[in-house]
């Protein structure tokens, strides 16, 4: 017999963190839209951001909403810095020099991360009552709520960025063809550095948001990144809004999957598509053919 | 004047320091770094801890005692390079550690090699007893003998017939799945549900729900302190109101400060908590508060045990003789921090107390007591 | 107005061009004819600034640009409709021609104004304005290249093969299309395969070979030339 | 670009000075770096030549590894096979998987490459650790032993102190480099270069990318195998840590930094990166953050490696006899 309302809460879980990888994941497939970059490190930004934020709240006492934002700020501050001193290296640079530069980024800020702020995981105070709320046996609690609206929001705020903006229009330009993109007067380092920054952005703010139930810790970065790229991969390699879709779609497969199938087994859900998917179908499952 | 004053106080501590290079030396493996660092770094700093104490008091064998701590990441390549390092090049004459019994398993090959005496006080997983290694020595209760001190006693504890495990697939957990559920069976209760997550998840809804959907009774859970603050918030904001069982962190300072209201009314069952009365915990906990600022976890009372135990066979031993010191851990016969505390046949502890503890107010007061039968 | 002085380029160890030199007066059309793989192209990427010289100078105006930014260089007043037309497939119409306007950051009604002059010159463009580019046909990508490039307001406009892989018929609208916005006052640097094509537009040409400029002249006299006719003319 | 032939004396020397470390290194510690060094140096010959010689960045080499270990331990177990036939099993059983992935992912180059080979790793991690009634899950395998070695003639020869299983890996490491010499001087090493500067090229004059990306993909996946059961062995103890990112780290930056696509450098270092992180135990908590630097430094600025270049340097010209022009 299938429990409605437990059916109910695994789609709700699984929106839930569907909306967390779309929001990790659209940074990384712009990374490898416009700069052709595989970036193993994008994982750490979403690490980052969530210890930016839990600083913010315990050492600084800074305001809960106030701190949100402004841990999206430093972290800008800091990929501005990694794009200028590293990525802008890597134009043009083969695919085995970037992927191993970028996996050796991503061991660097996870270590500096240890170093900096120890092992402990740590969960960011929030003003959200812990009260779960209740319809129709569904539980979730004010704080999935605001995470869930706040990165639907950013979904969506992104999602206006690159359509409407001059700076977005130049973005997609230059992820569709370079060469043209510069031939009308685009910059194409400044294309990259937003593009870096913008992703990184998105990566934090998930790392800030969800820092209030999923505790931050130094690793929590690589295992991110491992999802944000099943999520590319689903959604199309540079395709910004198939990184949302495929997020979606990787949370509710692995929540259901966990939750009617196996739990033990609901990481390799994404990792078998990732294979198919790249053999017969790159340009992911949403793109019409 | 002066200045031939000062001449003389270095000449002294050259002196002294030199009196002091002559040191039994103790090594320590432990996650420093990984997934586990930080109940890992709890453990080294409440040993050193003691050491100094321990060495303010006049050390052992007329000797300080000196540690040399290497980080084993809880990865076994890791640990037993880190123990070849310990015991090849360092010469100490015993091993503490590894916190993961995989890490534990891997280092024993490394201490029956070079016959060094080895002492866990953290890693359970049943068969780490059962590899006939005379050089290896557990001062914990593994899950089984945990679950059999317990089990028993858990329908009553939680007024309940319906458990359900959720528990970390490794060793540990799949242990405990394998052990606990005959006495709670035999005492009336059933399991509803068992699902194992992994060590790198910190998002458990999915294992919620699915447990949510069995309606259990109570939930017994595998945990260390990054699993179970996040379980058993995510528990509650799905809006299941039963107890919550753990072993692992769940009496622990740093779980119950990260979890805040979660952690009320959550069960522990451990082989230490720091509310127990005694005299030796007394000086412990002061100590702790003291010095590391903070009330001893579950770790800490494994580092205390451990060290407390090696020093205690080295001086028996006579003489700071690894083969020596392995004869007199055999015939340990340690009264500490949690009781009485002998190894078996194969080197296996019994004799101490453990506690189901729940967490009131904050603070996990005991609730019942129960002795470590002979295996 | 335009003038390349012993431009000379390597990539890796090849010479891809070998002292180049030429000028484009203002109000001109130019025409650079030569085979497949002569430099042909890489004269006007060189000119963009999408490679730098490894020797020679580039002047635009009597300023010297070799080195300078492909994005200060269109801001100078060069365009440039690159070869295979390099549309953005899955941007619209409408976009391309706004971000042809890239570099001006102009107010908008102007920017409307812009579109609306590259719409009058191109109907079919207006009518699939909010199309992706990807969906049109051969050639309407190319007039979109071409509208594009004008959208930048060039004094200088280089087109790259604008013929490549077109009808017949298409071929001399795009033709046409050239020797109108030279009349509108624009000069034109223009890169042909199809050097008949190029010398009946043209008022004066280079013939490239190998890196090499090998002949120069007026382009009637060259087309009378009988090395040139043989070679890419075909007679 | 092929290593130079070594001069005889040269070759000699460096022989007669391998032979002779068991002899010289009382330190069992160091001994012991030596060994997994050796070990390493298997690993890295092999996946130096899916990514240095075909030029394809493989991140499935450790799984490999791990596979091959496993593969051994399971034997051991259940059949109770000792390492001798083990070993052996595991390279013919990686290879064979090496060839089953191969055959579908062969024919994808660049990222998608690479993140297929990630995705594979991630799914053999997930076997290993869920799949309990066959790997017992993160419990692993303990109590591995290595076997007598029955020598024709002498009998058994117990091989399993430090001293003498530091020649079982030696020989181990000296035959795959002889192996991937002979290779890499073949007409399938010409065609593994070809392939790697210039694919449409390499098609035009009749050899297959597929095939030969083939051959060094299967081959290095035995050798890892190989090392995977010896290093199983040795330690004693299997388990899904062996499938861990990190241990693929290591195995790039052996082959990265020594200098890809050359023979000396990658096998230099696997030791050199044995010894470096084990060295740094002193730097302890900075261990990492040094590691990872010198890995995003050496890769941007140091195409060539570190190693290779440096013996390039140092070795003078006429001590190189028949030095072959870099390709």
């Amino acid at each position: 017999m299938l429990d409605l309302a437990i059916f109910g809460q695994h789609l709700l879980n699984g929106v839930l963190i569907g909306c967390a990888y779309a929001l990790i994941a659209i940074g990384l497939t712009m990374i490898f839209g416009v700069m052709n970059i595989a970036n193993f490190a994008h994982g750490e930004f979403y690490m980052m951001g969530g210890f930016a934020a839990f600083y913010l709240v315990t050492l600084l006492k800074l305001n809960y909403f106030i701190a949100l934002p402004l841990a999206v700020v430093l972290v800008v501050v800091l990929a501005v810095a990694i794009q200028q001193i590293v990525f802008k290296r890597l134009r043009d640079a083969p695919v085995m020099t970037t992927t191993l530069v970028t996996i050796g980024l991503s061991i660097l800020l996870e270590h500096v991360a240890l170093l900096l702020w120890g092992p402990q995981p740590q969960v960011i105070p929030n003003p959200f009552p812990t009260r779960p709320l209740s319809f129709f046996g569904i539980y979730t609690t004010p704080l999935y709520l605001f995470s869930m609206a706040v990165t639907a929001a950013l979904i969506v705020v992104g999602h206006l960025l690159i359509q409407r903006t001059r700076m977005g229009k130049a973005m997609r330009a230059t992820f569709q063809n370079r060469e043209a993109a510069a031939l009308v007067g685009v910059r194409i380092d400044r294309v990259y550095l937003y593009a870096f920054t913008f992703g990184a952005a998105l990566a934090a703010a998930a790392g800030a948001v969800l820092g209030g139930f999923i505790p931050v810790e130094p690793t929590m970065g690589g295992v991110a990144t491992l999802k944000a790229f099943v999520v590319v991969i689903l959604g199309g390699m540079g395709s910004f809004v198939g990184a949302i879709a495929g997020g979606l779609l990787l949370g509710l497969a692995e929540a259901l999957g966990a939750g009617y199938f196996s739990t033990g087994w609901k990481d390799a859900i994404g990792f078998f598509a990732v294979i198919l998917l790249l053999l017969f179908r790159p340009e992911g499952l949403f793109k019409r053919a | 004047m002066q200045s031939r004053l000062s001449v003389a106080v270095i000449a002294l501590a050259v002196a002294a320091s030199a009196a002091a290079q002559e040191t039994v030396k103790i090594g320590v493996v432990q996650p420093l770094t990984g997934p586990v660092a930080y109940d890992g770094n709890i453990y080294v700093n409440t040993v050193k801890m003691l050491v100094d104490d321990m060495n303010a008091k006049g050390g052992v064998l007329g000797k300080k005692i000196e540690l040399v701590v290497e980080d084993g990441a809880c990865n076994p390549a890791q640990s037993v390079n880190a123990a070849e390092k310990l015991v090849t090049r360092d010469k100490v004459v015993a091993l503490l550690g590894a916190f993961c019994s995989t890490s534990s398993a891997a280092m024993m090959e490394v201490a029956r090699k070079h016959k060094v005496p080895h002492l866990t006080a953290i890693s359970t997983a049943a068969q780490l007893t059962e590899q006939n290694n005379p050089y290896f020595f557990r001062a914990v209760a593994t899950t089984p003998m945990l679950g059999a001190a317990f089990g028993g006693e858990l329908p009553a504890a939680v007024k309940g017939k319906r458990f359900a495990f959720l528990v970390i697939n490794d060793d540990w957990g799949r242990s405990m799945v394998s052990s606990y559920p005959k006495p709670i069976e035999h005492a009336g209760g059933q399991i509803v549900g068992t699902e194992f997550f992994q060590s790198s998840d910190l998002q458990f809804l999915p294992y919620i729900t699915k447990i949510k959907a069995a309606n259990p009774d109570a939930i017994i859970l595998a945990a260390n302190t990054q699993h179970a603050v996040a379980l058993s918030k995510q528990i509650r904001e799905l809006g299941i109101t039963k107890p919550l069982i753990g072993e692992g962190s769940w009496t622990s300072d740093s779980y119950l400060k990260l979890a805040g209201p979660a952690a009320e009314g959550v069960y522990g069952l451990v082989e230490y908590v720091y509310t127990i009365k005694n005299p030796i915990n007394a000086a412990f906990v002061k100590m702790s508060r003291e010095k590391l600022k903070d009330n001893p976890s579950k770790f800490a009372g494994a580092a205390h045990n451990a060290i407390h135990i090696m020093v205690d066979a080295i001086r028996r031993a006579g003489a700071a003789d690894p083969e020596k010191i392995r004869a007199a851990l055999t015939k340990t016969d340690y009264h500490g921090l949690v009781g009485n505390i002998r190894f078996n046949e194969k080197n296996q502890a019994y004799g101490q107390d453990v506690y189901l503890a729940r967490v009131t107010h904050g603070v996990p007061e005991v609730v019942k007591t129960a002795k470590i039968a002979k295996p | 107005m335009l003038a390349l002085a012993d431009v000379t380029l390597y990539r890796g160890n090849t010479r891809v061009l070998d002292a180049v030199s030429l000028e484009v007066a203002e109000g001109e059309l130019v025409a650079l004819i030569g085979a497949n793989g002569a430099g042909k192209t890489t004269v006007l990427r060189t000119v963009s600034g999408l490679l730098v010289p490894s020797a020679g100078t580039i002047t635009f105006g009597g300023k010297p640009i070799h080195g300078a930014g492909s994005d200060a260089i269109v801001r100078m007043g060069i365009a440039h409709c690159p070869e295979e037309r390099k549309i953005w497939p899955e941007m619209s119409v409408h976009e391309h021609l706004e971000l042809g306007a890239f570099v001006r950051r102009n107010n908008a009604a102007e920017l409307r104004q812009d579109i609306e002059r590259v719409f009058e010159t191109f109907p079919i463009l207006k009518e699939r304005r909010d199309q992706l580019a990807g969906t049109l046909s051969g050639g309407q990508q190319q007039m979109l290249a071409i509208g594009r490039a004008l959208m930048s307001r060039p004094t200088l406009c280089m087109f790259d093969e604008p013929s490549l892989g077109l009808a017949p018929m298409m071929v001399e609208a795009i033709g046409e299309m050239i020797v109108r916005i030279r009349g509108q006052g624009t000069t034109v640097l223009l890169v042909e395969q199809n050097a008949a094509l190029a010398l009946r537009l043209a008022d004066r040409a280079y013939v490239l070979e190998t890196g090499r400029v090998t002949l120069s002249g007026r382009a009637k006299e060259l087309a009378a030339n009988p090395e040139v006719h043989r070679a890419y003319l075909g007679g | 670009m092929p290593d130079s032939k070594p001069h005889p004396i040269i070759l000699g020397a460096v022989l007669a000075g391998l032979l002779i470390i068991p002899l010289v290194v009382r330190d069992e510690y160091y001994l012991h770096l030596f060994i997994v060094s050796a070990i390493f140096v298997v690993v890295a010959l092999g996946l130096n030549l899916i990514v240095g010689y075909v030029g394809q960045l493989s991140l499935a080499h450790a799984a490999f590894f791990a596979l091959g270990a496993y593969v051994s331990a399971l034997l051991f177990f259940n059949l109770k096979w000792s390492m001798w036939i083990g070993m052996p099993a595991a390279a013919i059983v990686t290879a064979a998987v090496a060839f089953a992935l191969g055959w579908v992912i062969l024919r994808v180059r660049g990222h998608r490459f690479v993140i297929i080979t990630v995705a594979f790793a991630e799914i053999m991690r997930l076997v290993a650790t869920n799949w309990v009634d066959l790997t017992r899950g993160f419990m692993g395998l303990p109590g591995l032993q290595i076997p007598a070695l029955y020598v024709p003639g002498i009998g058994a020869v117990d091989v399993s102190s430090k001293e003498r299983f530091y020649y079982v890996v030696l020989a181990a490491a000296l035959l795959s480099f002889y192996i991937c010499y002979r290779l890499v001087r073949s007409s399938v090493g010409r065609a593994f270069v070809l392939v790697r500067e210039n694919e449409v090229l390499a098609e035009s004059l009749g050899i297959s990318a597929f095939r030969t990306c083939m051959i060094a993909f299967v081959v290095g996946a035995a050798l890892a195998g190989t090392a995977g059961a010896l290093y199983g062995h040795y330690i004693g103890f299997v388990s899904p840590d062996l499938f861990n990112f990190s241990y693929i780290t290591i195995m790039l930056i052996m082959v990265i930094l020594g200098g890809k696509g050359t023979l000396i450098g990658p096998a230099l270092g696997a030791v050199v990166f044995t010894f470096l992180p084990e060295l740094l135990r002193e730097a302890s908590y900075y261990r990492m953050v040094i590691f990872a630097s010198i890995l995003v430094i050496a890769t941007l600025f140091m195409p060539r490696g570190i190693i290779f270049p440096l013996v390039e340097h140092l070795v003078p010209r006429r001590w190189r006899k028949g030095h072959d022009r870099a390709a």
